[in-house]
């Protein structure tokens, strides 16, 4: 159903030939520190960027090669619930006139028709009636999500791109937002493309997960086996930061403060200077090599990475 | 130890802005040229009503004025003797308009920064006074006190206090001082404009109004908690942001509307600045007069402006950050 | 007001704090923190977790004395302990204090309020920074951006100590960054905060708040809106550092893992009341035969290991945070709380329950702890 | 303390749910009330020229009755003319009202379009907009007009245009920075995720939503300003002409009686000038806080 290549390259390549497929009623988890790009990707997919170059497939179509009015049509079909909280609702405008233009966008109803779709909708993200008389910022964040996603499926999408919807909410409410999303999918068929840094909820949501560092995907496999069995150096410091059950730490210590610099490119895999494993195999050459950058290869069943020395 | 004031990158944002700021006065100088000989009417009415009608002697003058050349080739020439300091001559008196300007372009200035100074005096207290909130009743008074104020109409405030200085205090004699007895040292009569200006020019109320906007948003800052947290201080935190910056943007946002109520002060206090030269120009429509003015104005607020670049960049150092990826 | 004796190693005590916000329009006080009590001994990490909006960090803020704006009320103990003395932050304040305000109704229950105010700042002056320090949820908004890193700390360390110098301050500073563990210290002195990343910050925040050797640190969700790799680090810069200067904490946070990995002892808040309190090993520990219902629903609610191999269903806590104006009658949880059954269930609807005692130094405030 | 305890289930009225006149300061109320009266007055003035409700003709000579004191025949006396200074008054405030809209009407929509235009679209379009805008304001509004009197001799209303013109870039800077603002809100970029028409986004979610309280205190700063230009204009002698009845020639009029005593003639319309002056300001402050929700808590 969907597929996509793109390749970005501003002075500061933001996100650099990434390429990945995602079926439909799937999801893809997308992970990666803040800055590597993940936002990009969503952006780039709906075009609200524009990409250097590439392709981005949907239904068959390639939306780089759409005209305007067309690409509204197509929009339809894909929405972004947006990271930020605020991002979608207008500060003046209470949330029944949110939805109401949100349904009003692809649908025209009238008045019995739009009390109808919205109370359905309200129900759909369990949201209280009387809360439609409310402008946003009367809103607890986790209201406020809801209402960001009432806002997105009002349009009756196919695919959604969810960039990072927990991440500014409290722990107690992310579970509910995660649950929402998963009954929305079933009963919506939906597909997501779930953006996050929140390795847990990544693995529980989605089917695939992609690992991004600096702009690359370095690795993409089945959610099982990128938690449990990762093969990439990155995706395994990732994952050992986790911490479960109270005393049990696992340190991750071993992965230095600095976060990677995007003004400061690095030669060869973008990883090595942070790597473990580049570290006690005694720096070998390849990693630093400006010419043997390594591609992303298929190395079992589904699972690609990209490492000179992945972890067997 | 050094300090890293990142002086190439302000220095490149100064420049920038320099050429922004020439590119535009000439940008002005073309505009007014250009309407100067769009405007319907002679500008040689004067010589020509006076003198002859014999078409000759037109052409003569004309020839002297250099109004026979095509209006390219006069902007030019106009451009190049204003290079040379060179504004023409006064249709009315026949002096060079240059030498006239320095000379009430300099009493302007006094009474323009002067009252900007008055202006602040009065307007800072006030804003920062009723951004703490501390005390609304007091804050409201002192706001509605600050509006009273910046609504009294500039010219009738003059009067007022003159006639308080003059008949009640009987400081100075009110008609025999002013232009034609020459500028007279008078300390009071020096300040009397300055202050009456500095308090009617109108712009008090937007001045507070601005501050306190800025200042509220600044003190509620995670920064400033964080300040207070420590135990440092909140004002030594929020100067910068808080005041420093809204007040230099003021200043460089209100000089031309100062420059405007001096033209109506100046004619109420005989003060013999470049207001009241454009007041008398307009009468006659001393064209050369008009211009050099309008150019002279037009400087006075790039220097504002280009000063107020110089101090955000020293303040604020995202600003020479920029400037350095530009 | 008669003054408790306060057991000696204990840095900080909070005997029933309130702190409410009056809404003009709405007409009613905001109970954000409503009868709160909790201690802090020296060398211990206590912390206070809850969802947003229960009033944990106005705890903070109101332990601080930061809380200046808005009319209200202000009233307990807040006994702090340092160099042996023992001192209330909320002395002299009459039982309950408005903090400028016009209405009537508040008016009556103000008393000698400027005069307390002025009294609390001079006395707060010589707390704030120097006995009690803080650093803030979102570290890159709380450094000043006009002011190099290195100037800052400088600032923080010739307010509160010895060093008088401003180079040897500047040193000084260098050596606390280096202790956060950034590279390059003395080129980061001149650096401004806008270019440093979030991780940076919070470091230099820390380094900032430890520099003037505070008898209580007090972390705001010093974690959130980090990475996740950043946010271990954090964590385990701030245990190390707890560890080497036996540093006290009050760490306040909405993120159990983070609770778990650093407190020694732990108040669960819930619509501004303190729900749960006790050391963490007695609230943690599985086989520990009861604890607070709104306990178990967070610590639910973040999905185990298994749950995510198996693709469970997360059991999220219901519903939303109550607002706290309205006054209810019973338990605050009572909507949201799953574990009610026939026995207690008109008691929690009638009467709000009370703290109980329910292990050593384990409180409790639910109807299905007692007998 | 009084404390009410309100029934399980029941809630507490939301923000919204109030109206807006019990949510809002009563200061503001008292402003903005202030600033109606003073509108109101001046549109009054329009209907009492029309029904020929004036007391006196405002340019009928009456040299019996020079420059008395207020009573009850002339409320606020006459002039050296023995022109009732009232009837003087109203029909005075007719000289700045219509060409002050016709002003800010032309300040307001191209300082709305420019700044829509240059903040939404940015790149070379914002630099050359904000270029003209620079070049207008560049030279000081009195300067320019001044030329413009210098050149054309031009009636109230042509003055009042330039006025607009140049108050152009202070509007559109305003709204500028206001799209801005809500660009890096990020709900530009997700209306236009979600599919709206972007001149949806710039007209209602942008302007109308968002920019109401700017472009209504910019109408009522502009007001206050087209006051203080038209009298001192007419001070100066440039704007209306005698006897055609001005505040500002009113009290250029009156100077010379100033010294000798006799306040009132000039003092009169200087108290309608700030109180007029004074009206538009504190209604633009009471709308602005009004719309721009400075809530308490």
């Amino acid at each position: 159903m969907f597929s996509a290549l793109k390749k970005e390259k501003r002075i500061i390549p933001a996100v650099d030939d990434i390429s990945f497929y995602l079926k439909e009623k799937e999801t893809l988890g997308l992970v990666g520190e803040s800055g590597c790009g993940k936002t990009t990707v969503g952006k780039l997919i709906l075009r609200l960027i524009a990409p250097t170059d590439g392709k981005i497939v949907f239904n068959g179509v390639d939306l780089l090669n759409l005209r305007k009015s067309e690409l509204r049509k197509v929009r339809s079909q894909m929405q972004m619930i947006f990271q930020d909280l605020d991002a979608a609702l207008n500060p003046r405008m209470k949330v029944r006139d949110i939805l109401k233009e949100a349904i009003s966008v692809y649908e025209e109803l009238d008045y019995y028709g739009m009390n109808k779709r919205i109370s359905e909708l309200l129900n759909q993200v369990n949201l209280k009636k009387s809360k439609l008389s409310n402008y946003p910022d009367e809103l607890s964040g986790g209201e406020k999500r809801r209402v960001g996603i009432a806002r997105v499926i009002a349009v009756k999408p196919k695919f959604i791109i969810a960039d990072e919807p927990t991440s500014a909410l409290d722990v107690s409410i992310q579970a509910q937002v995660i649950n929402l999303l998963r009954d929305l999918q079933e009963e919506l068929g939906l597909s997501y493309l779930f953006i996050s840094h929140d390795l847990r909820l990544v693995e529980l949501i989605s089917n695939k997960v992609a690992v991004m560092y600096m702009g690359r995907i370095v690795e993409m496999g089945l959610s099982g086996r990128i938690a449990h069995k990762p093969m990439h150096p990155y995706t395994n410091v990732l994952w050992s930061s986790l911490t479960e059950g109270g005393e049990k730490t696992i340190s991750v210590s071993r992965l230095s403060w600095q976060a990677f610099d995007f003004e400061r490119p690095v030669t060869g895999c973008r990883f090595h200077p942070r790597c473990e494993v580049f570290k006690a195999r005694g720096n070998p050459k390849e990693c630093a090599d400006p010419q043997n950058e390594p591609k992303l290869t298929e190395t079992g069943t589904s699972h690609y990475v990209a490492c000179h020395f992945p972890i067997l | 130890m050094k300090y890293t004031i990142l002086w190439k990158p302000i220095l490149k944002l100064v420049l920038r802005e320099f050429f922004i700021a020439i590119l535009l006065l000439l940008s002005v100088s073309i505009l007014i040229f250009s309407i100067l000989k769009l405007a319907p009417g002679d500008p040689l009415h004067i010589f020509i009503n006076i003198q002859t009608q014999n078409p000759e002697e037109i052409a003569a003058i004309k020839r002297e004025f250099g109004l026979d050349r095509s209006i390219a080739v006069q902007y030019l020439s106009w451009l190049n003797n204003l290079i040379h300091g060179n504004f023409g001559n006064s249709f009315r008196t026949g002096r060079p308009v240059f030498g006239e300007l320095i000379k009430v372009g300099v009493n302007t200035l006094i009474l323009t920064i002067g009252s900007m100074i008055v202006t602040l005096l009065i307007a800072i207290p006030i804003a920062v006074i009723s951004s703490l909130r501390r005390c609304p009743f007091l804050s409201w008074g002192l706001t509605l006190f600050a509006y009273i104020l910046s609504s009294l109409p500039v010219f009738w405030l003059g009067y007022i206090a003159i006639y308080i200085f003059t008949k009640k205090f009987n400081l100075f004699p009110f008609l025999s001082a002013g232009a034609a007895s020459g500028f007279r040292i008078n300390w009071i009569y020096f300040l009397l404009p300055i202050i009456v200006l500095g308090i009617g020019n109108g712009s008090i109320s937007e001045i507070i109004r601005h501050m306190r906007a800025q200042l509220e948003r600044v003190l509620s800052e995670d920064y400033i908690k964080a300040a207070k947290a420590k135990g440092a201080s909140i004002w030594r935190h929020s100067f910068k942001e808080g005041i420093l910056i809204p007040v230099t943007t003021m200043i460089a946002a209100k000089i031309p509307f100062i420059l405007g109520g001096a033209v109506v002060v100046e004619q109420v206090f005989n003060w013999p600045g470049m207001g009241r030269l454009a007041w008398q120009a307009a009468l006659d429509r001393d064209y050369p007069v008009i211009m050099g003015i309008t150019i002279f104005a037009a400087v006075v607020v790039h220097l504002g402006r280009l000063s107020q670049t110089i101090v955000f960049a020293f303040v604020n150092p995202q600003t020479s950050e920029k400037g350095e990826a530009a | 007001m008669e003054k408790k004796k306060v057991v000696i190693n204990e840095v900080l005590k909070v005997e029933d704090l309130r702190t409410y916000f009056y809404s003009y329009a709405k007409e009613a006080f905001i109970r954000s923190v409503d009868s709160v009590s909790f201690s802090i001994r020296k060398g211990e990490v206590l912390g206070i977790v809850g969802e947003s909006g229960c009033g944990k960090s106005i705890t903070a803020q109101s332990v601080l004395g930061l809380i200046t704006d808005g009319p209200g009320i202000i009233s307990g103990n807040i006994f702090l302990t340092h160099n042996g003395k023992t001192i209330n932050l909320l002395e002299g304040l009459p039982d309950y204090v408005s903090v400028k305000t016009k209405r009537k109704a508040i008016l009556e229950i103000a008393k000698d309020v400027t005069g307390w105010l002025k009294r609390s700042e001079i006395l707060m002056k010589g707390i704030r920074g120097k006995v009690i320090s803080m650093i803030f949820q979102n570290p890159k908004s709380a450094l000043n951006p006009f002011i190099t890193v290195g100037e800052q700390i400088a600032e923080s360390i010739l307010l509160h100590s010895s060093i008088s110098a401003k180079k040897e301050a500047i040193d000084a500073a260098a050596k606390w960054l280096e202790r956060v563990q950034i590279d390059s210290p003395s080129m980061r002195l001149y650096d401004y905060p806008f270019g440093l990343s979030g991780g940076m910050c919070q470091r230099v925040m820390i380094a900032m708040a430890l520099s003037s050797e505070p008898a209580l640190l007090i972390a705001d969700e010093p974690t959130t809106g980090l990475d996740v790799t950043i946010q271990t680090k954090i964590i385990e810069l701030l245990k190390q550092l707890k560890e080497e200067l036996n540093l006290t904490i009050l760490l306040i946070t909405h993120d159990m893992s983070v609770i778990m990995q650093l407190a020694d002892r732990i108040a669960v808040m819930y619509g501004g009341r303190i729900v749960e309190y006790g050391l963490k090993r007695e609230i943690m520990d599985s086989s520990s035969f009861i604890r607070h219902p709104y306990t178990i629903a967070l610590l639910n609610s973040q999905p185990t290991v298994e749950e995510i191999k198996m693709k469970e269903r997360l059991r999220a806590i219901k519903g939303d945070v109550p607002d706290t104006i309205t006054l209810y009658r019973g338990c605050r949880f009572y909507e949201r709380c799953d574990l009610k059954n026939d026995r207690v269930k008109k008691k929690c609807k009638e009467a709000e329950p009370e703290m109980i005692e329910i292990g050593v130094g384990h409180y409790m405030r639910c109807y299905l702890a007692e007998g | 303390m009084r404390t009410r305890y309100i029934q399980r289930g029941a809630e507490v009225s939301e923000f919204s749910q109030i109206p807006i006149w019990r949510r809002a300061n009563k200061k503001d109320l008292i402003q903005i009330g202030f600033g109606l009266f003073v509108v109101f007055f001046v549109l009054s003035s329009y209907i009492t020229a029309v029904l020929h409700l004036l007391p006196y003709d405002p340019l009928k000579i009456n040299l019996k009755e020079m420059m008395q004191s207020p009573d009850y025949r002339h409320i606020l006396g006459t002039d050296f003319m023995g022109r009732d200074i009232l009837s003087r008054i109203i029909v005075g405030s007719q000289a700045y009202f219509m060409p002050g809209l016709l002003s800010i009407i032309i300040a307001l929509f191209f300082g709305i379009m420019a700044g829509l235009v240059s903040g939404y679209n940015g790149g070379m379009t914002d630099s050359i907009i904000s270029y003209i805008l620079d070049l207008i304001d560049s030279i000081p509004k009195m300067v320019i007009i001044l030329l413009a009197i210098a050149f054309f001799r031009p009636g109230i209303y042509f003055i009042m245009l330039i006025v607009g013109i140049t108050n152009i870039p202070t509007v559109a800077s305003l709204i500028k920075s206001k799209v801005i603002f809500l660009k890096k809100r990020n709900f530009i970029e997700a209306g236009k995720a979600l599919g709206l028409k972007t001149r949806d986004i710039i007209f209602k979610h942008i302007l109308w939503y968002n920019c109401k309280a700017i472009v209504i205190i910019q109408a009522t700063l502009g007001m206050a300003e087209v006051i203080l230009i038209e009298t001192s204009l007419s001070y100066l002698g440039f704007g209306v002409q005698e006897p055609e009845p001005s505040w500002g020639n009113m009290v250029a009029a009156g100077k010379d009686y100033f010294f000798m005593g006799d306040f009132f003639l000039s003092t009169a319309p200087a108290a309608a000038i700030l109180i007029s002056i004074l009206g538009f300001y504190l209604l633009g402050d009471g709308l602005n806080n009004l719309l721009e929700w400075r809530r308490k808590r």
